[in-house]
């Protein structure tokens, strides 16, 4: 197995203090749907569902679509609010 | 149109961006740069921290500028983000934008500040505060 | 708001906007400059000259940025025109604006060069044209 | 009589073109209307009519209203239509 064969997940801002994370990797996971996402990610950190509503996924650097299927060898990340400028 | 984003930890200095265009059909150069404010939420700061996702940021905002183009057509854009610690009065971002003319380069950078604000994955972390002023005043009598 | 306007005969030197505001409060600078493109009706030039009703023009710059800063309150305003021969490439006008948010530096910037083009008495006096290309390519054999 | 005692009229652009000089100075002059320093004009160079009706007048530096009188020390300039930036 590659190095790609699992999927990384990123956290910023709101989402690294509430994980305690900058970045954690799922080994040998199967296709996912941002749903599947966010429970693993519930379920490990609670703190978490306070964001989801404002959260949004990306795969791989770009915006998930409602209906995007996250793969083994991803870089998933969770972007809270941005504020840049 | 010729784009050029970067994202930098140290101060920005902006490029001279009128040495470009040796054909003399640019006619209009526009530059924007935002600044740290002294206040944030009412309370007086020294610096805002600023924390990106760096390759979709840059990838983001190139996307966004060549969107842009497409209703603006300009010369040439660049975009500077400082990330990390910015401290009060140092630009947070830095844009500048060469087109034939005015109006195109000022919709342009307009737009752009407004969807950076929306889209491009680039955070106020946190804002650093001075210590306390009574302090500094030294104890009381 | 602070205000300053200027015409030059010399190429323009922006000023440095930005070491201004030891407050913190200026959020947002924001500049312009107006280039002289190569091209003037359709003929290529390589300069264009300018005339100004000196006292005229200073006096309706300021009074018009003064209006316009009631509706778009910035911190400062900088205008440097240029007069006489403005070569090619060099800036005709430079415009700089430093306030506590970007959306009033933009609107000051944009409605100030509209204006300006209607009420400011300085004329784009005539453009002055290269040499014709086939004298400068020698008498033919 | 102090120099103040006439009118000085400058001439810009077009208008600069039409009568072949930047400035000239009309004497002892009593108050004048827009109408009466055009026709003055016109009579002396018949070149400046096609620019009447694109020229604004100034008085002392500032547009005159269209009911302006100019008296004897003003500054009057003609403005054909500006084209600065």
């Amino acid at each position: 197995m590659t190095e790609d064969s699992g999927m990384r997940i990123l956290f910023f801002a709101q989402l690294k203090d509430a994980t305690g994370r900058e970045e954690i990797r799922w080994p040998e996971t199967g296709p996912l749907t941002a749903a599947d996402i966010w429970a693993r990610l519930e379920r490990e950190w609670p703190a978490v569902t306070v964001h989801r509503r404002t959260t949004r996924l990306a795969r791989n650097g770009e915006y998930a679509r409602p209906d995007e299927v996250f793969l083994a060898g991803d870089e998933v990340a969770l972007i809270p609010p941005v504020s840049g400028g | 149109m010729r784009i050029e984003a970067q994202l930098t930890t140290e101060r920005i200095v902006p490029p001279n961006i009128s040495g470009l265009g040796p054909d003399g059909g640019i006619g209009a150069l526009a530059e924007f740069s935002g600044v740290v404010r002294g206040e944030e939420d009412g309370r007086t700061i020294t610096a805002l921290e600023y924390e990106a996702y760096h390759g979709m940021a840059l990838a983001v905002m190139r996307k966004l500028l060549e969107q842009l183009g497409q209703h603006h057509p300009c010369t040439g854009v660049w975009v500077i983000h400082r990330v990390g610690v910015v401290p009060v009065g140092e630009a947070a971002i830095w844009i500048g934008v060469a087109a034939s003319h005015r109006r195109e380069a000022f919709a342009l950078l307009a737009e752009f500040m407004d969807q950076l604000k929306q889209d491009v994955p680039i955070w106020k972390r946190r804002a650093l505060f001075a210590p306390a002023t009574d302090t500094a005043a030294g104890p009381t009598p």
